[in-house]
């Protein structure tokens, strides 16, 4: 079954989620939120299934204690797995949310932090995403740490970076090595090619798996049940992944 | 003052230098509110949300309202980024705070709990941290093997200005599960909303309007503001008006544009 | 673990020495889940009230399940002192740690946090102050002029013990205003509730329930006990049974009375 | 018209309020309720006539935030007047809620100090209502304090003693002096009457008024409209003070 680059990214954020207890998605996040409710119904049935927790609009979203619930509860341990971006990514998964130049005064504005400096300190499994690789966005270092990958010893950090997924790999993170080891690389892209358009060194396996493409049930579930269900937090995001393709 | 104002009434009641605490774009962002704001042309805010912000901060950043301006970020969502803010951080005629989330949330529920600070995880390390000359850093006094740990100082705002679908006639304003609201409320001197109508039943004698109730004692002034959060949605009521949104971020990319998107939309209604 | 259980098997997974929090008497007492703790047998409990006891506290420590217990106060209200609360004190045969309202439902916010300690106000100079070895005083970091102030450890009760109108399917919890409970809840590892009655309808899926309902994730087991309160009240379904209730201070004046009190009215209904 | 000695204190009580803004009433305390209640209705048709929260049950309860918000709300600096009680009660003001003994191991002990450790500091007017006026009571230092009646210099403390309301008298409390003053004697009752039983020093003005006894219409409204909004709290007290009124 054909797919195209989003489903294709979808699926592949979706394949780290599966041993995840409680996911949380936040603002701005369609393709993470996808990529869970995906999970979710396909373990709907195990006891242990993927929890989903959404914020930035009513569906999918429990929370009933505010804007600050989904800070509570990650902080009570409660939940394992959140996704974060960023405007610029290095070697050591610190990111830069806030934009690039020389802090304050920005060459370029971005939104912002949001709960980053938070939320990387106390879920286990953040997932980076970030679907532009160039040198413009993972860098040597970032121009401003809205969150720091890594932390010295004596500081409290359960939390910390898992994986990153682009639109041409997926790399892991080693939290003892402070480095990004890349997993696999997407079909059609070469190690050559990551190599060239990222801006700082990561280890690199002797043999470099492609990343497995969705199977055709899993494109089927994501067309079908998935898409109407995140249309319900962002309308635009479905109309435009989705519109060629169901 | 009299509880139950007009728009206008309410926005000049809102004094220059105030400290606004505004609420995120998910939820009641008394939009109608600050257009009255700019149509009165209030000056050097310290505007502040809770804990990010959208087009209502960018309105208010454009029209020259805004002194200082704290929030975890200001973004458009899925119609980009927010135009007037960017420019003004970039060009710096505003002053940023950048903040996170929950350091937002947590020196609210300081202010909300008459305490001077409130501790935070996390931070230790960030360049937030690095650039809030106003947050400390100490040992856990209970563990010192437990590492350091930030102290927030209580943010008390002079005006929490928030929409709502509904007050009743004592002045109490339901606010169903969106409880920030709440905090922002008890953490602010006086918090003035907008509302879509208002009821004559008192929502405080009903178990089930109750539970998600802002009671009065917290209200200063209350305006009736049909679709007060337009372009902006109020959920359970109305749907964000998504293209009005993607026209304002293209129009608002330039000041000239900005300003008459809002000789056109800024206007009473 | 199944969500849905019987009373007495939620009471059999409730562990000897467990730290388990209570609601105050105003605010849905599990009392018929504290009869079959009592039932089953439970021991060395650590007691605390979010922030005051009244006959859920007196049974247990009646019964002889609690080896210390941590509130504000236990009280029978209109009906007078707790017999078996203040013999146990004065026989020393319970560890009792005093507190004041605030520090209780301060110490549970900083669990709800996830931060290892809170400050509170007041306290400096009071002999509650003093006798909590596990609290300390410090000077405000942010203005040394500005005195001493309190830092509380966070709480983190094991099982959040509470009583509620309404779960649904789902495993949604509906309580109303009495927001003390979801404080409980978010602070404890798992909240175990009793309830008048379990519905089809997703309490989340309404706007006028969402409001007050205690999302299931933070929901380990439901059990059903029609007038789960008794002899309290639960607002808004039945009134207190102030007879009853003057009863058992009557009886429970002397430890044989209230075994005979516990023999009538302990039994599995 | 005649009046019984609880509708006495309920009115006295009264008296003290009459320049509150908003009062609020703790638990197991159904005097001060009655009062607030009865300021209230007189002050109905004034923009800053008395508001009033009630904890201990719904009616009269604005509160919507849990068991915290009465606590919060008088952290915020939102409520000026609060009442406290005390097993004993010294001549700084000192109160004690926990027992009699030599804590722990109390000869008899009483509830706890519920809120007062926080209340006494931070709510401006903590007026004291202990009926019962003997030695046993007022005692020259208490044997636990739950609260103090005064601070050193430099203790956060807005708030403090206001005034003592007793079976026999009314006193204020001089926080500059830390002692309490008499200000009037209630009818039937004498200075020298409340010296014998009062186990502390207080100042004595060289003339002392008697306390005035309620105005029919105070009565009047107590007895008709006050009495059935105090009952949907405390019922048994209802039932008590009013049956052989009204």
């Amino acid at each position: 079954m054909n797919y195209n680059q989003d489903e294709f990214l979808i699926c592949t954020i979706a394949s780290l989620l599966e041993t995840s207890r409680h996911v949380a998605v936040g603002m701005a996040s369609p393709f993470p939120g996808s990529a869970a409710l995906l999970v979710r119904e396909e373990t709907k049935n195990q006891i242990d299934g993927l929890r989903l927790s959404m914020i930035g609009g009513d569906a999918n979203n429990p929370f009933t204690d505010g804007g600050r619930e989904l800070f509570d509860c990650s902080g009570q341990g409660r939940i394992d797995t959140f996704f974060l971006g960023g405007v610029q990514i290095d070697g050591q998964a610190n990111i830069n949310l806030v934009g690039t130049g020389d802090y304050p005064k920005t060459d370029r504005r971005f939104p912002g932090s949001f709960g980053s400096a938070y939320m990387y300190f106390v879920v286990p499994k953040v997932i980076l995403f970030r679907p532009e690789h160039t040198r413009r966005v993972f860098v040597p270092e970032v121009d401003f740490i809205s969150a720091p990958g890594t932390s010295e010893d004596g500081v409290y950090r359960p939390g910390g970076p898992h994986a990153l997924v682009t639109e041409l790999c997926l790399m892991m993170f080693n939290r003892e090595r402070k480095r990004f080891q890349l997993t696999s690389v997407h079909p059609g892209h070469t190690v050559e090619e990551i190599q060239d358009n990222t801006g700082f060194d990561f280890d690199i396996p002797e043999t470099v798996p492609e990343t497995l493409g969705p199977t055709d049930q899993r494109l089927r579930l994501l067309r079908t049940q998935i898409s109407p269900e995140i249309a319900k937090t962002y309308p635009e995001f479905v109309a435009r992944v989705f519109e060629t393709t169901v | 003052m009299a509880l139950f104002t007009t728009l206008d009434d309410l926005a000049q009641q809102v004094a220059d230098e105030a400290l606004i605490v505004l609420p995120p774009d998910y939820s009641n962002v008394p939009v109608a509110a600050v257009m009255a704001l700019i149509r009165r042309g209030v000056k050097d805010l310290h505007l502040l949300f809770a804990p990010i912000g959208g087009i209502a901060g960018d309105l208010l950043i454009g029209a020259g309202c805004v002194k200082t301006l704290e929030a975890a970020a200001i973004t458009m969502g899925e119609a980009g980024l927010a135009p007037r803010f960017s420019e003004a951080v970039q060009t710096n005629t505003i002053a940023m705070l950048d903040s996170t989330c929950p350091a937002i949330h947590t020196a609210l529920q300081a202010s909300e709990k008459g305490v001077p600070f409130m501790p935070l995880r996390g931070l230790i390390g960030s360049d937030v941290l690095k650039n809030r000359a106003d947050w400390q850093v100490i040992v856990d006094p209970f563990d010192k093997n437990d590492g350091p740990i930030v102290l927030l100082p209580a943010i008390q705002p002079d005006i929490a200005l928030i929409h709502a679908p509904l007050a009743d006639r004592d002045g109490n304003v339901w606010i169903g599960k969106r409880r920030e609201l709440m905090t922002m409320a008890h953490a602010a001197k006086t918090t003035f909303v907008t509302v879509e109508e208002i009821q004559d039943d008192n929502l405080l004698e009903n178990d089930l309007t109750a539970a998600g109730t802002l009671p009065d004692m917290y209200v200063g002034a209350i305006a009736e503001a049909e679709k007060g959060c337009w372009p902006l949605g109020l959920a359970g009521r109305y749907p964000a008006d998504t293209a009005a949104i993607m026209d304002y971020v293209e129009q608002a990319s330039s000041q000239v544009g900005f300003e008459e998107w809002l000789k056109i939309y800024g206007a009473p209604r």
